[in-house]
């Protein structure tokens, strides 16, 4: 028989999620049935999102270490040497289904959420990205979401003055009952004033800051037990509304708490809040916790213990500190008009006790919630293998410059300015190159320095789906390549992998093979993760989106004198392709606009290829010769081109000789290609060095005009494609009487 | 040039301005907190600057422009001392009192940043002296609430005397007459939704902003 | 015909701006503010003259457009 | 005591968040909406139980804070 008790039912565990086994082992661990907050609280800690029980086994795959890696995964966020003693601390993670379900805020507290991670690391937040997924244009619900979630994420991110520099935007009709919205932070800090969850010990006071507590987000299948049922229509779990004013001044009196040397252990409150915070620094300090809840800042009346450890109320920090100075906090956070209370003490019993109206609500041992946590070997198979496809599979089509109108116009190639113009970029005054400027990642100033930071994120869906590894290895590949197209030195990623149910074998083989590849790229480029975030379940009625493992990467600049972007470019330089060009077009932007199809394999990616390819590069912008750089990539050579046209205000005259069907010199999508802009005797320069280097390097074109074309045909005016390219989103977001 | 810069909860343009008042005066400026009620003495110039003093909550600027450090504000403006309000130091300018019409919310709903093409109105003032035969600059905007309104009556006025500074090349937010900075009548006081302080640096927003530091410094 | 629509936010929903509000009036000395609330007034002026077909219309429109369900409520009156 | 306060934009000053509501009533079919105003309700709670005292110290409230005499105007219910 199994034991439960009092009042709590079969049903109301499975309500918490636990399956028959979890519960057995709860009941082991424990020695006794768990009362309903022990029970809420194993369920929080034991959910997909804070245990990771699908995904743990498969992260362990990637490579985390270093020369540059202070703190790999495991902490808040990850953190990287960027010389000089300094570090950049940086983190991506997914606030999807709250987006879904309300837009404006969801998307704003994904910021906020992700920007506490980064800040409570000691680390200043200097820079935002967003990456995007919504569903079809057309789709019904597809406009309101995009104006939620940019008002959302501007509306935080503005407020609190961080810039947020860049990102990616896709629609997809796979996105339809389920948009990803992933944020991304970085942060600047001193690599000796890291701080961290770890480092707690017994006998110190805990110090909750923030707001109040109140009974956002507790989720609704916890809610849905026999205690909560009956109750007021102000029980039910509630939607989390951003406070980014909150947000900024916890930023300042976070970073002036940590100046003084007062603190042991830190930790935001994130999903399962109280909960999770107060775990993690237990566990990692190998210590107990004992809290009393009468202190806690409590937003409603007549909170429950398990309300208040369950609640996901934002902007708000548990800070352990060291004995005698509480004080120190107590003056600061009183001088930021911040909600402050001491609410209780570590311990040496490894226990987590909790008192409430001076009774012993909970009384559990901390170890087995996270050491037991459940860890799952969820069976899985890759997809087919499907066939590669080529230009002289394809038809050929009849003018080339249509095409590319078409391409440069569909939606996740057209301007996306009505999205970032909504995004303050420039606040902080460091921001060299943001989604504005024609850059292939975003460039921020090391305040103070001529030192610089790139920074991109990428995701390329419809190779994900056709090939999980292929696409895998491809999103870690084309993030490297785009910060080497500005001339920095790649460093580091963090990724949000955003996959359907993984207790489906051929999701769960989606995930595998993304992050098997995603381990290969990384390996190859040394190229290491240091942080990351999973999402699952991202399905609707059996539909899973595309297997979506965004990257979001980081490099230094060693000089921001020494970079490159894709504009500047001037009549008469030359167009230079780096990189073999086959015509691969299975899975590509091109089978999916001009055919409408979406079949083929991935465009496979030769990483050692890339590796040189890239290296390469990056010693021709350091060496000065390289007026304008981008990388190939969706759309291919033709579309990199069409991009340096716009951002430079001047045509390009195309040439194509040789038995590769001219489309597939245009569209195709073999990756490690760049192309490069440079004045005719750099060209010849850097065409003496490639023939040294063994480096795939062609001319392909000429800068002048005002159109592009192709050997003097297929002319695609650069007026036409500019107004086409920048209408098509503001003409979708304000069109009118449709919804 | 002694200057300060006075801090919000929410400016989020501090640092930024401190740093331009730095790069330009050659020396820091005193950062006041909001509720001291005392500024630092034999000060030359006063900044207040962008950011979302209070969250923006209520009404831009409204709270800031409440706050305990104001009255020692008004009163050194009433000295004839220079002081400029950036974006939400524009706002809390106008809330104050301190300049003339309101800001309201953009007429496009949406926040918007852009570099801004600007003109100079007046360059007949301290704050704009060395633009003196520049016409075209370009300066970064972000805000949500820079809908520059006043009445007829107002408006007359201030076209009259020269108190607008700085008109926008084109209207992002729906501001009258274009209005992207408006001055008092005393000359002393300007407010302005622009950055000038986003743009002191080649490798940041261009530096069609030093000028205006630059006729501060010139006139101090 | 007019209608006025108040929307507040669901008990329970965060209100920053109440909050905001409530710490300014106590700074500058206003203790007896227990608590603020912010929500947003709407009013509209409507053609035709029978009160309660626009009601429906107008209850309508706070549901499909002027207010979020998910995290506010609404209350009309007409004049 | 409650005291809730509705601001809205005097007449003559252009509001263009009533118009865009108009606006998107309009294209949502809803053509007997001739105009539509927005503006702020702010509910406070308050101590004390003259109501008439309270009431004056709203409406000093209102004039110093709650709503800018340039371009707002406000009345107060008292209950
Ligand atoms: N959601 C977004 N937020 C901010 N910037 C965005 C967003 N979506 C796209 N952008 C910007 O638009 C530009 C073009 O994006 P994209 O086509 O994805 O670039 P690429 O293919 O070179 O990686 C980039 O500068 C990018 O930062
Ligand atoms: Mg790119």
């Amino acid at each position: 028989m199994t034991q439960y008790a009092e009042g709590i039912t079969a049903e109301i565990v499975k309500e918490h999620g636990l399956s028959d086994e979890e519960y057995a082992i709860i009941l082991d661990r424990m020695g006794r049935a768990p009362n309903m907050n022990e029970l809420g609280i194993f369920s929080v800690m034991w959910s997909e999102h804070c245990s990771y029980k699908s995904s743990r086994l498969h992260l362990g795959k990637f490579p985390t270490k270093g020369d540059k890696v202070i703190q790999g995964p495991g902490e808040n966020a990850g953190v990287i040497d960027i010389g000089d003693g300094q570090a950049c601390v940086f983190k991506m993670e997914s606030h999807n289904h709250p987006s879904y379900i309300e837009p404006y805020q969801g998307a704003a507290t994904g910021v906020g959420g992700i920007l506490r991670d980064v800040f409570t690391m000691g680390a200043r937040p200097i820079a935002a990205l967003n990456a995007l997924r919504f569903g079809a244009h057309d789709h019904p619900k597809t406009r309101q979401l995009v104006s939620g979630v940019v008002a959302g994420i501007g509306g935080y991110g503005n407020c609190v003055g961080v810039p947020t520099v860049g990102g990616e935007t896709n629609f997809h009709e796979g996105y339809d009952g389920n948009i990803l919205v992933n944020a991304m932070a970085v942060g600047l800090a001193d690599a000796d004033k890291i701080f961290y969850a770890r480092g707690a010990e017994a006998g110190q006071p805990i110090v909750y800051v923030g707001s109040k507590t109140g009974r956002d987000g507790i989720h609704g299948a916890t809610m849905a037990s026999a205690e909560f049922d009956d109750e007021s229509e102000e029980k039910r779990p509630t939607v989390q509304v951003g406070d980014p004013f909150v947000e900024k001044k916890l930023i300042e009196a976070c970073l002036e708490l940590m100046s003084t040397d007062a603190i042991a252990a830190i930790q935001d409150m994130g999903a399962a809040g109280l909960t999770s915070s107060a775990i993690e620094m237990a566990d990692k300090g190998g210590i107990g916790i004992e809290l009393n809840m009468d202190t806690v800042p409590q937003r409603e009346t007549n909170m429950t213990t398990y309300e208040m450890m369950l609640s996901e109320s934002q902007e708000r920090m548990l800070v352990i500190m060291k004995p005698g100075r509480e004080d120190v906090a107590m003056r600061i956070f009183k001088k930021w008009e911040l909600d402050v209370a001491v609410i209780g003490q570590t311990t040496d019993t490894g226990r987590m006790v909790l008192n409430h109206h001076g009774e012993v609500v909970c009384d559990m041992p901390i170890a087995p919630l996270a050491d037991d946590a459940p860890k799952y070997d969820r069976p899985h198979f890759a997809p087919e293998v499907r066939a590669q496809i080529s230009a002289k599979d394809v038809a050929k089509p009849a003018h080339m410059g249509n095409v590319l109108l078409s391409l440069m116009t569909s939606p996740n190639m057209a301007s996306k300015a009505w999205i970032w113009n909504q995004y303050d970029r420039h606040v902080m005054a460091d921001t060299a190159a943001s989604s504005e400027d024609p850059s292939d990642a975003a460039v921020v100033r090391v305040h103070g320095t001529d030192k610089a930071l790139a920074i991109t994120t990428d995701c390329t869906p419809r190779y994900c789906f056709a090939d999980p590894f292929e696409g895998g290895k491809q999103t870690v590949a084309e993030a490297w390549r785009n910060l080497t197209a500005t001339g920095a030195d790649p460093i580091a990623i963090t990724d949000c992998l955003n996959f359907g149910n993984p207790e489906r074998p051929e999701i769960m083989g989606q995930f595998v093979g993304c992050v098997e590849g995603m381990a290969e790229a990384c390996r190859a480029l040394d190229f290491p993760v240091v942080s990351g975030n999973v999402s699952l379940y991202n399905e609707t009625n059996g539909v899973a989106i595309p297997p979506t493992p965004a990257v979001g990467a980081v490099g230094l600049i060693p000089n921001i004198n020494q970079r490159a972007g894709f504009g500047g470019m001037k009549a008469g330089q030359i167009l230079l392709a780096v990189g073999d060009t086959r015509g691969v077009m299975g899975a590509s932007l091109y089978l999916r606009v001009i055919e409408e199809r979406e079949d083929g394999g991935s465009p496979p990616v030769d990483l050692a290829v890339e590796k040189v390819n890239g290296d390469f590069v990056r010693g021709q912008i350091r060496s000065g010769r390289v007026v304008a750089c981008h990388d190939i990539s969706d759309g291919g050579l033709a579309c990199a081109a069409a991009d340096m046209a716009l951002a430079s205000g001047i045509g390009i005259k195309l040439a194509h000789e040789g038995d590769l069907p001219m489309h597939g010199f245009l569209f195709g999508e073999d990756q490690a290609r760049y192309l490069i802009a440079a004045d005719k005797e750099d060209a010849v320069a850097m065409l003496q060095d490639a023939k040294a280097d063994d480096i795939p390097l062609m001319v392909v074109g000429l800068a002048g005009g005002d159109a592009i074309s192709v050997n003097g045909a297929h002319n695609l005016d650069l007026v036409k494609l500019r107004e086409a390219w920048e209408g098509w989103l503001p003409d979708l977001m304000n069109k009118v009487g449709e919804d | 040039m002694k200057s300060a810069v006075i801090v919000f909860p929410g400016s989020n343009c501090d640092r930024d301005a401190h740093d331009a008042l730095k790069r330009v005066t050659g020396q820091a400026p005193a950062m006041v907190w909001h509720q001291d009620t005392t500024l630092p003495e034999g000060l030359d110039f006063i900044m207040i600057p962008g950011g979302f003093s209070y969250g923006d909550y209520l009404r831009c600027g409204a709270m800031a422009s409440r706050s305990a450090i104001m009255p020692a504000v008004i009163a050194h403006a009433a000295t004839g001392a220079p002081i400029l309000g950036v974006c939400n130091g524009f706002q809390i300018l106008a809330e104050s009192g301190l300049l003339p019409g309101a800001l309201m919310r953009n007429a496009g709903l949406n926040f918007v940043c852009e570099k801004a093409p600007l003109t100079v109105a007046n360059s007949n003032t301290r704050f704009t002296s060395a633009y003196a035969g520049r016409s075209d600059l370009t300066i970064p905007i972000a805000h949500h609430d820079g809908n520059y309104n006043a009445d007829e009556e107002t408006l007359e006025r201030i076209e009259g005397e020269g108190q607008i500074i700085f008109r926008y090349g084109r209207n992002p937010n729906g501001s009258v007459h274009d209005i992207a900075g408006v001055m008092n009548e005393n000359g002393n006081i300007m407010g302005m939704m622009p950055h000038p302080e986003r743009a002191v640096d080649v490798n940041h927003g261009g530096t069609d902003g030093l000028a205006l530091f630059e006729s501060l410094l010139g006139s101090a | 015909m007019k209608a006025r629509i108040h929307v507040y936010l669901k008990p329970g929903v965060l209100d920053p701006q109440g909050a905001a509000v409530a710490g300014a009036l106590h700074n500058m000395g206003y203790n007896e503010v227990e608590a603020a609330r912010q929500g947003k007034l709407i009013e509209l002026d409507l053609t035709g003259d029978n009160a309660d077909a626009a009601k429906a219309r107008v209850d309508e429109m706070c549901a499909k457009l002027l207010s979020n369900p998910v995290i506010e409520s609404y209350s009309i009156e007409m004049s």
